[in-house]
């Protein structure tokens, strides 16, 4: 078999080229829609896609072991990361595609264009018509894994601990990036109740204020004076400073409601007078 | 070695500086008489540097040289001829003058304000928060970098001071006002920070192109050191080759016009000296500017010779025009001290005339110029800041019938603007004299539009007399006291000095003329021979 | 001796000194200080003169060397004194007249209380004007000359809360500035010919250079004379100086310092002899100003102007007379002192009147004033006959002398001038007779001075009218007045013939001017004969439309040439059209260019690089994804840019 | 079939990766696409590898893996992050880089 995979490896069959088509046609299908979903999940659904099908490729180009690595690890678990974030940030919320940036879409356009023209004239100048083959590489060390092994451990055992160090940094570095710091010793439940006690608010907590639009946790409720009160809050999000506020539309609308009122009032007060006279 | 009298002389006012900002806050004070005492002993020093130099003696005396930059040939070369020595006293001397002129013009409240008009709610906006230590030692800080410009003769080392000058000087003018301004406070820390920002842009546009030139010098020529390659050029082991001496030329004298200032760069200078407090405006055109001429004498000439005489015809016409022109506009003036900074640009145009004239007579007359216009606008400046402090106004039409109430006060300003405009008798007129003669000889028709100047001059200073100090005494003038004892002590010397330096010009000129030759030689130039004596 | 010559000028200038720097203490005594100074330097040139009669006359010019002004490579200038006869005359003119005038001051200025600063001022200009006579070299005299520009700015304008004052001193600097520039041209000329301007070197060398370089040095001296000496076309400053005190009127802007011209003419005189253009233009410019300062003194009705009018009159006498050449020096020179005489008696005169008529300066609102003031009524007599050239009196000798030297100029130049000084003779007698007869003769119409009179536009306002506007009461002057014009009535009468008899003055100048009787076309006896004749014609016009009829207290219209002479012929007012407005034109259109075409190159370069920099900001919009679009495009060019070398 | 076809393929893939990168407003489809450039490359180097019978490109892309795998890390946190302060994962908000 290694024999047959090896050969494999060296030239080009037949049947390698219309698996490159076919599978290649739905690569690109799949980057392409990457791109223009409108939904993140669809979108990573599609480069899930993708990412199978180079693995594939990777498997038809001898790299056995990337092949593996590239379904376990990338479609596998980083696909899944991703997927797991897009959850996290709202499934349902769909991009719009309209372009908020001035000529920006037709500017990518271009150099897109522009890249991948050169690119491909590029490689279309490069000599390479044939393929050596992995077949001595691979041999020299038994196999595939094994030569991959050897390299890693050998002559690339720097890049490899370098990468080690890199992952821990990372994994540290979104620990901390997502954790949030207590602003404070938990209290027990005693010390709060002690503190409730000692605390004017004896009765329960005021609900959100008369003018409120709004009654989530963290838009203060308004007081009949139109200020809003700190105590409709969660301490926490205070302390975290994550409190919205009652927009300053809302009241200036209120004013303007509360001016006209008042006019409508007075004038029908001015012609009273006027029919007592 | 001998004691390093020069780098004394220029260190001593840095440490002042530095030990004037260092004074603590509530010691204003201690802080001014510091500042006073050491901008004296400075004044010592330099007394002693002209006494010890010998006109007939070497051209460049009490030299010191130490290596600075090795890898670049940078040494710290230091060396007075008598063009520099002239200057270097004149400099030591302006200072204690323009501190005690300055005395109250960095006090954090205006309440202490000389007006007997009073009127006006106390400021207390922040535009009015000077920090008094911080302007003392700042001038001292300009003085120790003129003085070393002065007396450098590394070119390097010259151009490091020319640069390095402008931030104390951005900070003096664009950081403490003149307080007389009209408008509001904050209209006024706009237009005084335009004029800091286009002081510094102007100058420093200038720098940097003469930066060009001196790297560029230093490629063709492989040394910083005026005296190595004044030398070479001399013995001809040095040919920069024409286009690239021109060039050269061209960098360093850009940079010397716009400092000195020729039209038309010269934009900025009614501007700068419009907006700072009176002491600063005498600084910048008594002190500062004259390193532009002093340098187009030490470097321009010295160190491209044929250039310079290639370049002659324009610079003449470009002098003859700041001449007429500055004159013109100034007479053309509503604010006196613009006028008085435009009056300086026709001066300025005088003494590159008389440097680029290229004979004996113009560029010891030039040099003079330097020294007398240095004096005269001081008095003339520093007077017309007493009268604006008075009265809180800057306007010519403010003011009216001063000489009735202030009669010391007019006659100071009086005689300040009888030098501005070079009545005989009076240090100006040796020096424009001097300049115009050496200019007739060697270009008739250029003497004579400059001679154009001198009545020019008369125009613009009796106008400005006239409208200021004669006539029927204006209300908002009539309680204006006239000038008192620090202020006496600042006017009364400058003009003892005009005085003297009028009729007795021979200490001066016995410096110049031997430095004069030097540079005629270096330039190699003859004065033109007088007609009958040619015959013969 | 020769030590004294720089005592002439330290006396005065010690005074100055003193009087100005002395402060309030002074006031009290500054002006004896100042008198008793002047009169020191008086007798000092006393001294000086009879030392000088004592020796030969070729052995009687006197040099004293100071100290090295100015010591310059190829240029020296020294501060050095050379008193010769032509010096010599000047010092006792000046000293002398500047002595009685200081007197006369000590009863004029009586109540102004600054007083002393006056006399400071008289004594600087002594110092100055001395400085101008005794410099040995053509800069030493520069600085003399400008310092009695000076003098008589500050003068001038002494009463300098009155705008008109503080305007006419400067009018009369600048328009002196303007006579400067010529000489500091001439100078300029001179040291870039001779290679110096010592008076000995240049003038005895003058054979060595070219004509055209005489007639350039010789024009420019003229100018200089023309600013000095209140010449057409720079004489328009000489009425306005009529604002300052009557006694600087007498000193400076009669009977000295607007002399200068004609001492620089004729201490030049060599450069002239050898460029005969320059003293054709010389002559043009004395004759047309006789005629002009005669015109305009007949029609002005303010006394002081009227002879302000006179006083360049004459002075044209005295340029023609030294543009005639050695025929002429001596004679400018002699009219000039008898000049001196008799026009600082008629100021001083006229000082005299105004003094009684609070400051009235308005003749026509005189009148009948003999009788009240005897004393100045005779001195003022006799200096008028003494200008009109009647006969015995000073300026018939002098001023006769200067018609029968333009006669003899010879050819049709000759008989031009000879009329155009003989007409002169004529309108001067009858504009002085004029001024005679509406001050002391007539009605008294000061009487109704108190009626409010209808401005008229042409009329020339009253300058120096006093405060109060009650009825003046006519009285004689103090006796420190009134002295002096004696003294100078007495050198109208007799200096003239005390000179002439016996050519004692031309025998006393010949050694430094030269003279030269030239071939006169007439005789002499004959010009004298058509003076008179012209004398009695002037003086009975005048008598005819003065004396005759009542004089209206209001100048009437007058003819189209009295109101332009009344404007000093339109000359003022085509300098004001066109030097003053165009001037003021130009400042202002520059002062426009300044800040919008410089100042606008510049900031409109900042401006454009200031937009430049925000257009280019927009595209730092802070969005990721354009910097993205950026690095984009910058890896398809690098890429390009690759291919492209790779091709290459 | 020509070998160069794998590379032209992973240059399609990476333009139309990169040109998502420009185009996406999206924080999260940023990142996809910029994972699939990171895949282009690691397509031509297997390709390379394969080629020239050396494994040292299989190696570089399987570093690239690792690479990639600790910036999705950090990047995802970065967004999770950014999305709770300001409820939103659009790269236009955080437009605070201008002056």
């Amino acid at each position: 078999m290694s024999a047959s995979l090896a050969a494999a490896a060296s030239a080009t069959s037949t049947g390698e080229a219309v698996q490159f088509w076919l599978l290649g046609t739905v690569a690109v299908i799949g980057a392409l829609s990457t791109v223009l979903m409108r939904k993140a999940v669809h979108s990573a659904l599609s480069l899930a896609g993708t990412m199978i099908v180079l693995a594939v490729f990777y498997l038809a180009n001898g790299a056995y072991f990337l092949g593996i690595v590239q379904i376990v690890v990338y479609t596998g678990a980083i696909m899944m990361l991703f997927l797991f974030v897009v959850m996290l940030v709202g499934v349902t919320a769909a991009d719009s595609l309209k372009e908020t940036l001035k000529g920006q879409r037709w500017l990518a356009a271009a150099c897109g264009l522009g890249f991948g023209i050169l690119l491909i004239a590029g490689i279309g100048q490069a000599s390479l018509r044939s393929f050596n083959g992995l077949g001595a590489a691979n041999a020299r060390h038994g196999g595939n894994v094994e030569g991959l092994a050897n390299l890693i451990f050998t002559k690339y055992v720097f890049a490899f601990e370098i990468t080690g160090a890199l992952l821990i940094t990372a994994t540290v570095g979104a620990m901390l990036l997502t954790h949030r710091e207590r602003t404070e010793r938990a209290k027990t439940q005693r010390e709060m109740s002690k503190e409730r006690v000692r605390s004017s608010h004896l009765p329960p907590l005021p609900a959100p204020g008369v003018y409120a639009r709004h009654n989530a946790v963290d838009i203060a409720g308004l007081l009949p004076d139109g200020t809003a009160s700190e105590l409709t809050v969660m301490q926490t999000l205070r302390r975290r400073g994550q409190i919205r506020d009652v927009s300053d539309e809302s009241l200036a609308d209120l004013r303007a409601l509360e001016q006209r009122s008042q006019e409508r009032l007075g004038r029908d007060h001015e012609e009273e007078e006027e029919v007592a006279k | 070695m001998s004691f390093p009298l020069l780098t004394a002389t220029a260190v001593l006012p840095a440490v002042g500086a530095i030990a004037t900002a260092a004074v603590p806050a509530a010691r204003r004070a201690a802080a001014k008489w510091l500042a006073l005492a050491l901008s004296l002993a400075t004044l010592v020093l330099a007394g002693i540097v002209f006494a010890r130099f010998e006109p007939g003696g070497d051209r460049y005396q009490l030299t010191e040289s130490h290596a600075w930059i090795k890898d670049f040939g940078v040494r710290y070369e230091l060396g007075v001829d008598g063009i520099g020595v002239a200057l270097l006293a004149l400099t030591a001397l302006l200072i204690p003058f323009v501190i005690l002129a300055g005395w109250h013009d960095a006090d954090p409240a205006p309440g202490a304000r000389l007006d007997s008009s009073g009127g006006g709610p106390e400021k207390t906006s922040p535009y009015h928060w000077r920090p008094t230590q911080g302007f003392f030692a700042l001038i001292l800080m300009v003085e120790a970098m003129v003085i070393l410009s002065f007396v450098a003769t590394d070119v390097f080392l010259f151009y490091i001071l020319f640069e390095a000058m402008l931030i104390p000087m951005y900070f003096l003018i664009g950081g403490f006002g003149d307080r007389a301004h009209a408008g509001s406070d904050e209209n006024a820390a706009a237009q005084r920070s335009y004029a800091a920002v286009k002081f510094l842009l102007y100058n420093l546009a200038g720098g940097l192109i003469m930066l060009a030139a001196v790297i560029g010098l230093y490629v063709v020529a492989g040394s910083f050191s005026l005296s190595e390659i004044a030398a070479a050029r001399a013995d001809g082991s040095l040919d920069m080759g024409t286009g690239t001496e021109r060039w050269l030329f061209l960098g360093f004298f850009f940079a010397f016009a716009v400092k000195a200032p020729l039209w038309p760069l010269h934009t900025w200078l009614p501007n700068a000296m419009g907006e700072a407090t009176t002491p600063v405006a005498v600084l910048i055109t008594a002190v500062v500017d004259k390193v532009g001429t002093f340098a187009m004498l030490r470097f321009c000439l010295q160190l491209f010779p044929e250039a310079s005489k290639w370049a002659t015809p324009v610079i003449l016409v470009l002098a003859l025009i700041s001449i007429v022109y500055g004159a013109l506009l100034a007479v053309g003036q509503r604010d006196i001290k613009r006028l008085i900074a435009y009056a300086s640009i026709s001066h300025f145009g005088f003494i590159v005339l008389g440097i680029f004239a290229m004979t004996s007579q113009g560029q010891s007359g030039a040099t003079l110029y330097m020294v007398n216009h240095g004096i005269s606008t001081a008095a003339l400046m520093l007077v017309a800041g007493f009268l604006i402090t008075r009265r809180g106004s800057r306007l010519i039409a403010d003011y009216g019938g001063v000489q009735k109430v202030a009669p010391v006060l007019a006659g100071t300003f009086l005689v300040g603007g009888l030098a501005t405009l070079s009545l005989p008798g009076l240090a100006p007129f040796v020096s424009e004299f001097l300049v115009l003669v050496g200019t007739f000889s060697a270009y008739p028709a250029a003497g004579v539009i400059a001679t154009v100047g001198i009545v020019l001059a008369a125009l613009y200073v009796l106008v400005l007399y006239q409208r200021t100090m004669t006539g029927p005494v204006r209300q908002e003038v009539g309680g204006m006291p006239d000038l008192r004892v620090r202020e006496l002590a600042v006017a009364l010397p400058l003009i003892a000095l005009l005085i003297f330096l009028g009729v007795f010009p021979k200490p001066l000129t016995e410096v110049v003329n031997p430095a004069v030759q030097h540079t005629m030689h270096d330039v190699q130039k003859k004065d033109p021979q007088p007609e009958v004596e040619a015959a013969k | 001796m020769e030590n004294l010559i720089a005592l002439l000028i330290a006396a005065p200038l010690l005074g100055a000194a003193v009087l100005l720097c002395g402060g309030r203490r002074l006031d009290r005594t500054g002006h004896w200080i100042g008198t008793l100074l002047a009169g020191a330097s008086f007798v000092v040139g006393v001294v000086l003169f009879t030392d000088m009669l004592g020796r030969g006359a070729e052995d009687r010019t006197l040099h004293q060397r100071l100290f090295s002004w100015i010591p310059v490579e190829g240029f020296q200038a020294d501060v050095a004194f050379q008193l010769d006869q032509l010096s010599m005359t000047f010092v006792l003119l000046i000293t002398g007249v500047g002595t009685l005038i200081h007197i006369y001051s000590i009863g004029y200025m009586e109540h102004d209380e600054r007083r002393r600063r006056f006399f400071g001022y008289l004594n600087l200009f002594l110092a100055a004007m001395l400085l101008l006579v005794i410099a040995d070299n053509y800069l030493l005299l520069y600085v003399g000359w400008e310092g009695v520009g000076l003098a008589s700015y500050l003068l001038i304008g002494f009463w300098q809360h009155k705008p008109s004052a503080a305007t006419a001193a400067k009018k009369a600097f600048l328009v002196n500035r303007v006579g400067d520039m010529g000489l500091s041209i001439a100078i300029m000329l001179m040291f870039t010919t001779f290679g110096t301007f010592a008076f000995g070197p240049v003038l005895g060398s003058t054979g060595e250079t070219s004509e055209g370089k005489l007639t350039a040095i010789g024009l420019m001296l003229l100018l200089a004379a023309c600013g000095k000496s209140a010449q057409v076309p720079l004489q328009s400053w000489l009425g306005d100086a009529m604002e300052g005190p009557t006694p600087v009127s007498a000193l400076i802007h009669a009977a000295t310092m607007v002399t200068a011209g004609v001492y620089l003419i004729v201490r030049s005189g060599a450069i002239f002899d050898g460029a005969p253009d320059a003293q054709l233009a010389v002559v043009v410019v004395g004759a047309v100003t006789l005629l002009f300062g005669a015109i305009v003194g007949c029609a002005k009705d303010d006394i002081k102007k009227a002879l302000a009018g006179s006083t360049m009159s004459q002075i044209g006498y005295m340029i023609l007379a030294a543009g005639l050449g050695p025929v002429g020096y001596v004679f400018a020179i002699m009219h000039l002192v008898t000049h001196g005489f008799f026009k600082a008696g008629l100021f001083l005169g006229a000082g005299s009147v105004m003094h009684g008529m609070n400051d009235e300066v308005d003749m026509r609102k005189y009148g009948g004033l003999r009788k009240y003031m005897p004393v100045t009524f005779v001195t003022f007599g006799l200096g008028y006959l003494a200008i009109i050239g009647f006969p015995g009196l000073s300026g018939f000798f002098s001023k006769d002398k200067i018609i029968e030297a333009a006669f003899a100029k010879g050819g049709t130049e000759g008989w031009i001038l000879g009329s155009v000084a003989l007409l002169g003779a004529a309108i001067t007698a009858f504009y002085m007779t004029r001024v005679m007869l509406l001050t002391f003769f007539g009605e008294e119409r000061w009487r109704h001075a108190a009626t409010p009179s209808p401005a008229e536009p042409d009329v020339e306002p009253a300058a120096e009218t006093g405060g109060d506007h009650s009825e003046p009461h006519p009285h004689e002057s103090p006796r420190s007045m009134t002295v002096p014009m004696i003294v100078l009535a007495f050198g109208s009468v007799f200096a003239g013939g005390f000179f002439s008899i016996g050519d004692r003055f031309l025998h006393w100048l010949e050694p430094v001017t030269g003279h030269d009787h030239g071939h006169a076309p007439v005789s002499a006896t004959t010009v004298t004969a058509a003076t008179m004749v012209v004398l009695v014609v002037g003086v009975a016009i005048a008598w005819a439309m003065y004396g005759r009829r009542p004089v209206p207290a209001v100048a009437p219209r007058g003819s189209l040439l009295t109101r332009a002479a009344r404007r000093d012929l339109l000359q003022d007012d085509f300098n004001h059209v066109v030097l003053v407005r165009g001037g003021e034109h130009l400042t202002r259109s520059l002062v426009y260019v300044d800040h919008t075409l410089v100042d606008g190159v510049v900031n409109g370069t900042a401006a454009s690089m200031g937009g430049l920099s925000g257009r280019l900001r927009t595209l730092q919009n802070g969005y990721a994804r354009s910097y993205a679009v950026s690095m984009f495009g910058g890896a398809v060019v690098l890429i390009a840019a690759t291919l492209l070398m790779r091709a290459v | 079939m020509n070998p160069v076809n794998y590379l032209y393929l992973a240059a399609l893939l990476f333009t139309i990766g990169a040109s998502g990168v420009l185009i996406r407003r999206n924080a999260i489809v940023v990142f996809m696409c910029i994972e699939l450039m990171l895949n282009a490359c690691n397509l031509a180097f297997v390709a390379f590898s394969r080629m020239h019978g050396n494994l040292d490109g299989q190696i570089i892309a399987f570093f690239t893996m690792v690479v990639a795998a600790a910036e999705v890390v950090v990047g995802l946190a970065i967004i999770v992050s950014l999305f709770r302060s300001r409820h939103s994962a659009s790269v236009d908000d955080a437009s605070l880089m201008k002056l």
